[in-house]
């Protein structure tokens, strides 16, 4: 890649870390126009990478160059000055202020507000991707508020867009709109950068590719070329197996819901209408649809967080529905909730610690209360070896794992307590290829011990690949489960309420 | 350039380093400004620290040692449990009150019957008393959603005037000449909390302290129960997924130390004070939930800093003494301490990078 | 205008002098807390502001000079806290307990050699015939020009907040200072920013309390005022208008509570007192029930420490 | 030679300008008089309660011979250290507990509030005079009883109104009772608390009068402060340390008035027409020299019912524990 026509380019690029060199002399660029992915497992230094030409981290080594000029941001003022705009991996969105004011704040030299209002309208129909200005960003749905992101970015004429994992929480339809968009811009001579571990969406929009491993330029591509799996390979360094779904019957109707409705948990939250569901012993129920739509309240009414009226829930016919989540646990009813730091683990607190939270009623991990400290930690150890779990330890605070390494010790953790029943939320959300695939292993392996499980996800792919029925939720209803096989993308996508009131025009 | 490095976990050592280096530099911002002050650095500092424990009257100042710092460890004991949880009751002086004026009124009521159940009931009734107006803002919270802090704090002030009308009205003393304050129940056998070993200080309040200590640490760092606390405080909703019920927490959390508070209210009354009078409460309450973050609301800690408060309170008053120190100064090097362990904690949860190539 | 005894025209004029120490304070500390920031130590701020305000006009004759520095001592000791909440991470609510109680001792010290002393006085403005107006002269024009400043105080508070990018950033900053952060604004600055703010105007109130309500200096003086300004800020629902309200609310409960002793209302007196206080919680648990579903007020990030990783 | 050491504790700090300030005066009146032959030391702001015991008995470790605690609330606390050393001697204000080593003190303010309710009923224009209180106790009733009987005895039509305030000393809570009198169209405004705040709101107000309590408030005169009360409390001092330094120092009950120099009428200013400040000297002199007598019957109390029958004077032990007001006050005493 030669030549004045590039538009960034980035000479050996180091920065390190107290103990780890998150980027170790990167060197790529970047040509107006181009869709350009930069692929890598969780912690190969992706979004240090994108932080440092958004001048929020600062390089140890190496220069830019942005339009042949150098280009060393000092703040992402200075960034977005020389055309650069960024979507955040987690959305940099303010809940309690309206659309207009998250754009404003986005924005070096922001209009008055009832001008930047008319321009947010504007602009976000001729992309197709309509907002109101004035509703508050608590109230709209991901899709929405990644609008929110985009039109921001927009707003500025960016040269460079910059995007770190933008599709986790749309739709397929919404996807696609995101591409058009993408397409459009990219047609006007905006260059992307593109992050994504969702490599079937690389692979139709990305023109070049540029593979991290360990912080290091370990290959690029032309994505169009190779297959998923090809790519996939190139991130771990190895070879790659897909999940193994022999060996399972159906048995007998474990888990019934029936009715189940539920008010909203949260100010902004959904709610739950008139949810039904059967689950029979070694099924795996995939539940799609996009975040925000029931899917937290769903897990929170099955686990016993919030527990609904009687008779809604049913557990080999007997009503569990006013219970609990420790007597759920007891008659082996599981759960993995989305959010890792916070709701599944606690951050602050040690893997002992965190398997003390579910652990203690089916692994006698405390005696008439009182805790047994060894057998918490020969328990979390159990699930850390058994899940290659990265860790130099139980005695590690949980905020101190990586993304994916939480991920496998969170379901492992529920896992070897043997569910009758496992319902899990999101369990490779934003957790690479490798460990992804493990996870959904131990999924599968899970059901062909004879449990049932839920598995809640965005990820269409993971439930093609590994559920036996699916089922749809939209705005907090439950579509009636089919079975996934012959079921079409397509399909799909009409099941989960088509694009959420995205213009199809704009397609 | 000073750069903050988030230590992936807390360093024991300087968990417990922290708080020595912080009293070293207290003492050495303190000798500054006693010196400012005129009087000699050194001598303040060896009349505030070491005169109270081993100065020439120490056998008498070692058990004021406990009598001060009894009621402020059985508070903060309390109070820390709800901390740890995110709950947080700032009214400990109103159930202190509250907890006096139950206990004590019992005993009024029933002068001068004397009987061996006599206090143990007015012990039960003062914590009752305590735990349901703890009670007030926990139901407030969970039905209304109004904030503990300020609901509490305000019934402070409510109880307050409740103290001054029961000092001034019902429970004045019939036999004080029309003088506010009630009886002087040192003067009645079965309600006083005497000296448990003359010249100890030891009474009934320090045991309870003692026990609440040992209790707190059992609950909070050895049992199921205080580990979810511990889990509502660091993360509320993984507290919700392990099985605690929010609204029997708050319950729970402002019920305890509303009940160790007023327990403490009732020892205080029926000891070391005597009596109802408007004046009664002398903030231990508010210096207890200092008292528990000094303790980093761990119940050792708390212990510890319990007995150094007491000790700045009592050589403080020593240095007004001998020095004539004014009690401002002594308010000012509390604050003082407080500043430096707060700030020097840093040390526990980063690690320092000072200089080049520092900020990254 | 009399209601029941009670001279309503004189209950309105005072409670706005009455009032305005702890108006000024609250407003001072919605900002802080608007920007996430929760400082439990306006009551030592307020004193520290009402012994610099008064050794200050004291010594140059001029009230001017002493707000100014009962602005500057108040804010002074809000960096205190501020570096170090913001820079060394430490406790909010211990941090600012701790401010409390160290400024009620420095005041203290400070202010030995001004006990017994008059300040000089703050001049009343001159509205010429308008302060001869029946029933309005009285309320509205008949006060010094603090009162009035204090008042201007919270309708620049509430444009800024409301209607400016400053104020929208600092609201920013308050809900989520991560994404502030990742957008680029300087989390730290604008939380010590806000702080001295909030510092100034509570250090305004008590300056107010020592020259111009009371007047005079004496330890203590603050009385339990910077706690009931926390109050207003929550009662407030986290809103510069509704701080307007609930100052002169409680400063009218309070002021009316002596009119109705001296109008010889034969209410017990504990009663009374107790009747703001019980009155606030009143009004918290009403308004808190309105809101359970609605907008939820308090700044998202308030009382969390902020620490860029990156 | 050693020197005698004598110890004061007060309730509230040196610089109050009031109560505690009075009793510091005292102290230092000790050194200027006696000189080398005593040593004084002092603790301010100490609580009523276990504090001021631990105060007390820190001052007598310390070797004080003579302890003077300043507060009614003290009382206990005094009385249980006096046991614990009985070579000491303790000198408590205001109390009744007395025993071979505790001696009690106090002062006839009532005597004052003669004078002041008498030029209060002649200066008054509105015939409403405004009693800020502080606690419902027998020294504060006497005050308002007797400053009432005054002012009623020059001019029948006054009415006293009185805003129970429950502080001895809280400037802004003071200023507020004292706006809230004004508001209801007081033009003379009394105090029994230690602040200046009520003279600075009558300043403001104009034409409001007041009167100096504890110490002279003489900043505030000529007006609103057109005379004071003021606790002087150096004589009894002076006399109890001689006493010690003697060999004669004895328990007792001390209530000293207007002529043993304890209760001191402060300068009556030229706000005051000069019939009536002759008025109020004359009645100084009468009570100074036992001729008259501020509680002298026929009085009723306030339900009507006899107190004091013509020319009866009241007790001191009855008007100790004084919990009523006399007739002709309205508002109604907190119970
Ligand atoms: N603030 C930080 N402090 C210390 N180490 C960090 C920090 N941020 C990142 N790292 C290190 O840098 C490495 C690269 O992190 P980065 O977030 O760039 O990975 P990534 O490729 O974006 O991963 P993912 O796919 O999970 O988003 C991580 O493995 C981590 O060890
Ligand atoms: N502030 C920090 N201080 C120290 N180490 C950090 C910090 N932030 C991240 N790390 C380190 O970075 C590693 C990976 O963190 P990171 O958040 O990038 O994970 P990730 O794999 O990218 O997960 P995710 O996909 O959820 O972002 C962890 O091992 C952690 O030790
Ligand atoms: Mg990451
Ligand atoms: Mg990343």
């Amino acid at each position: 890649m030669t030549g004045d026509a590039k538009l960034l380019r980035i000479e050996g690029l180091t920065k390190a870390y107290p103990g780890v060199k998150a980027n170790d002399n990167v060197s790529f660029s970047i040509a107006p126009g181009e869709v350009h992915a930069l692929l890598g497992e969780n912690g190969a230094g992706k979004s240090t990478l994108v932080k440092m030409i958004y001048g929020l981290v600062k390089p140890d080594a190496g220069t830019m160059e942005l339009n042949g000029a150098p280009f060393a941001p000092p703040e992402p003022r200075a960034a977005r000055a020389a055309g650069v705009a960024m979507v955040f991996q987690h959305f940099s969105l303010f809940e309690a202020l309206n659309v207009a004011e998250n754009v404003a704040l986005g924005m070096e030299n922001p209009p008055p507000m009832r001008e930047l209002s008319a321009r947010i309208r504007e602009i976000s129909t001729t992309y197709g991707l309509p907002l109101d200005p004035a509703r508050l960003v608590g109230d709209l749905s991901a899709g929405e508020r990644q609008r929110v992101e985009i039109v921001r970015c927009l707003l500025q004429d960016p040269k460079l867009l910059i995007m770190d994992e933008p599709t986790s929480v749309l739709t397929p339809q919404e996807v696609e709109i995101l591409f058009h968009t993408l397409r459009k811009l990219s047609a006007e001579g905006t260059a992307i950068l593109y992050i994504s571990h969702k490599l079937e969406e690389i692979r139709a929009l990305c023109d070049g590719a540029t593979i991290l491993r360990g912080g290091k330029v370990v290959d690029s591509c032309t994505p169009r070329e190779k297959t998923a799996r090809e790519l996939a390979e190139m991130m771990v360094g190895a070879e790659f197996k897909s999940a193994d779904r022999a060996g399972r019957s159906l048995g007998e109707e474990l888990l019934v819901v029936e009715g189940l409705s539920l008010p909203p948990m949260s100010q902004f939250g959904p709610s739950l209408k008139e949810v039904s569901l059967r689950l029979r012993a070694g099924e795996v129920l995939g539940i799609g649809g996009v975040a925000g739509n029931g899917q937290e309240e769903l897990l929170a009414t099955l686990s016993g967080e919030r527990p609904s009226e009687p008779g809604t829930v049913r557990l080999m016919g007997e009503d569990i529905s006013g219970l609990g989540p420790d007597p759920r646990r007891a008659k082996g009813v599981l759960a993995a909730p989305e959010e890792r730091l916070g709701h599944a683990a606690v951050p602050a607190m040690s893997l002992t610690e965190n398997a003390l939270l579910t652990g203690t009623v089916r692994k006698s991990l405390a005696k008439k209360g009182f805790i047994d400290m060894g057998a918490a930690r020969r328990f979390a150890e159990e699930v850390i070896a058994a899940f290659d779990v990265r860790t130099p330890g139980p005695h590690v605070a949980a905020r101190a794992l990586s993304g994916g390494n939480l991920q496998k010790y969170v379901i492992g953790r529920e896992v070897l307590q043997e569910p009758r029943v496992l319902v899990v939320n999101q369990p490779t959300w934003g957790v690479d290829a490798a460990a992804a695939a493990s996870i959904r292993q131990s999924l599968l392996d899970l059901a062909g011990r004879g449990a049932a499980v839920i598995v809640i996800s965005q990820d269409l792919d993971e439930l093609m690949e590994i559920a036996d029925n699916f089922a749809a939720l939209n705005e907090g209803r439950l579509s009636a489960p089919r079975p996934t096989e012959g079921l079409t993308i397509d399909e799909v996508g009409l099941m989960l309420g088509g694009a959420h009131g995205m213009q199809e025009a704009a397609l | 350039m000073i750069t903050l490095i988030k230590r992936p976990t807390p360093s024991k050592t300087w968990s417990w380093a922290t708080p020595i280096v912080a009293i070293l530099a207290t003492m050495i911002a303190g000798g500054f400004l006693f010196a400012a002050l005129g009087k000699n650095p050194v001598e303040a500092i060896r009349v505030i620290f070491w005169d109270p424990l081993f100065g020439p009257n120490a056998a008498y100042f070692r058990g004021q040692l406990l009598v001060k710092a009894a009621p402020l460890i059985l508070i903060a004991a309390g109070l820390a449990v709800g901390f740890r949880a995110g709950i947080w009751n700032i009214g400990a002086e109103g159930q202190y009150i509250i907890g006096a004026i139950c206990g004590a009124g019992l005993a009024l009521a029933v002068y001068p019957a004397e009987s061996v159940w006599l206090f143990p009931a007015m012990v039960v009734l003062g914590a009752l008393g305590g735990l349901l107006w703890g009670m007030i803002p926990a139901l407030l919270k969970i039905w209304f959603n109004t904030s503990e802090i300020l609901v509490s704090l305000m019934l402070v002030y409510v109880a307050q005037n409740l103290l001054a009308y029961m000092a001034f009205g019902p429970m004045k003393n019939p036999q004080g000449f029309g003088f506010p304050g009630s009886r002087n129940l040192q003067q009645y056998a079965s309600a006083h909390n005497p000296e448990l070993i003359a010249g100890t200080g030891a009474h009934w309040g320090v045991m309870a302290a003692i026990v609440a200590v040992i209790a707190t640490y059992i609950l909070m760092h050895r049992h199921l129960a205080g580990f979810r606390i511990r889990v509502a405080g660091e993360a509320p909703r993984a507290a919700r997924f392990a099985g605690v019920n929010p609204s029997r927490l708050v319950m729970v959390c402002l019920m305890l130390s509303g009940a160790l508070a007023g327990m403490a209210g009732l020892f205080e009354v029926a000891g070391p004070n005597g009596q109802i009078t408007d004046g009664f409460n002398s903030g231990y309450g508010f210096t207890a939930i200092i008292v528990a973050f000094l303790g980093r609301l761990h119940p050792i800690g708390i212990l510890l800093a319990g007995l150094l408060m007491a000790l700045t309170y009592i050589g403080g008053d020593m240095a007004q003494l001998m020095l004539q120190l004014p009690a401002a100064a002594i308010q000012v090097f509390q604050g003082m301490l407080l500043f430096f362990l707060l700030g020097f904690d840093v040390l526990t949860n980063y690690r320092i990078r000072i200089g080049k190539g520092a900020k990254a | 205008m009399t209601l029941g005894g009670i001279d309503i025209i004189a209950l309105t004029a005072m409670l706005m002098t009455a009032s305005t120490p702890v108006l000024l304070a609250a407003t001072g500390e919605l900002v802080a807390e608007k920007s996430g920031v929760l400082n439990l130590g306006v009551e030592g701020m307020m004193i520290m502001g009402a012994v610099g305000g008064f050794a200050v006009a004291v010594a140059t004759g001029n009230p001017v000079l002493g707000f100014a520095a009962g602005a500057l001592a108040g804010a002074a000791l809000a960096l205190l806290f501020a570096i170090l909440t913001q820079v060394f991470l430490s406790n909010q609510v211990g941090t600012g307990l701790a401010l409390t109680l160290f400024g009620l001792g420095l005041s203290a010290l400070i202010g030995k050699s001004y006990e017994g002393i008059r300040p000089p006085a703050t001049t009343k403005l001159d509205f010429g015939p308008l302060s001869e107006l029946p029933v309005l002269g009285r309320v509205l024009f008949s006060h010094d020009w603090m009162v009035y400043l204090s008042l201007g105080l919270v309708a620049a508070t509430w444009y800024v907040l409301n209607k400016t990018r400053v104020g929208l950033v600092l609201r920013a900053v308050g809900e989520n200072h991560d994404a502030a952060h990742a957008l680029g604004y300087r989390v730290i600055a604008v939380r010590i920013a806000a702080l001295a703010f909030g510092g100034a105007l509570a250090g305004l109130g008590g300056a107010y309390l020592s020259l111009v309500r009371v007047p005079q200096w004496t330890e203590g003086m603050t009385a339990g005022a910077g706690w009931i300004a926390l109050a207003i800020v929550v009662f407030a629902s986290w809103r510069a208008e509704r701080v307007l309200i609930g100052a002169y609310l409680f400063g009218g409960i309070t002021a009316l509570q002596l009119q109705l002793q001296a109008a010889e209302y034969s209410i017990p007196v504990h009663l009374l007192s107790m009747a703001p206080y019980v009155i606030t919680i009143v009004v918290l648990v009403i308004l808190s029930a309105v809101h359970r579903h609605g907008v939820q007020a308090a700044p998202a990030a308030l009382g969390k420490s902020f620490h860029a990783s990156s | 030679e050693e020197p005698l050491k004598v110890g004061f504790i007060y309730v509230g700090p040196v610089g109050d300008m009031g109560w505690s300030y009075q009793h510091d005066q005292g102290r230092q009146a000790i050194e200027a008089e006696y000189g080398d032959k005593v040593q004084t030391t002092f603790m301010e702001s100490v609580p009523e309660g276990p504090d001021a015991e631990r105060a007390l008995t820190q001052l007598a470790l310390e070797g004080n011979n003579l302890i003077f605690a300043t507060s009614f609330g003290y009382m206990d606390a005094v009385m249980n250290v006096a046991a614990k050393f009985p070579d000491v001697k303790f000198e408590h204000a205001t109390g009744y507990k007395t025993a071979d080593n505790v001696a009690v003190y106090d002062a006839k303010f009532f005597q004052g509030r003669a004078i002041q309710g008498t030029i209060a009923g002649r200066m008054t224009k509105s015939n409403k005079i405004g009693y800020i209180a502080s606690f419902p106790i027998p020294e504060v009733i006497q005050g308002i009883n007797s400053a009432y009987l005054h002012a009623k005895k020059v001019n029948p039509d006054v009415e006293m109104k009185v805003v129970w305030a429950y502080t001895w000393f809280d400037p802004a809570k003071e200023a507020d009772a004292a706006a809230a009198l004004i508001a209801e169209g007081v033009d003379v405004v009394m105090q029994h608390t230690d602040s200046t705040a009520p003279q600075a709101k009558a300043q403001e107000a104009g034409n409001v009068i007041t009167f100096g309590q504890a110490s002279d408030m003489g900043a505030f005169a000529p007006m609103p402060r057109v005379t004071s009360t003021i606790d002087n409390w150096a004589p009894y001092y002076v006399q109890r340390v001689g006493a010690m330094l003697d060999g004669s120092w004895a328990s007792g009950a001390t209530w000293g008035g207007i002529d043993t120099g304890m209760v001191e009428i402060g300068e009556i200013s030229d706000a005051v027409p000069a019939e009536v400040k002759a008025e109020a000297l004359a009645l100084k002199d009468a009570i100074a020299a036992g001729t008259y007598h501020p509680f002298t019957g026929p009085l009723n109390k306030q339900d009507g019912s006899a107190w004091l029958a013509e020319g009866v004077t009241a007790e001191d032990g009855e008007l100790a524990g004084m919990n009523f007001y006399v007739e002709g006050i309205t508002a109604e005493l907190p119970q």
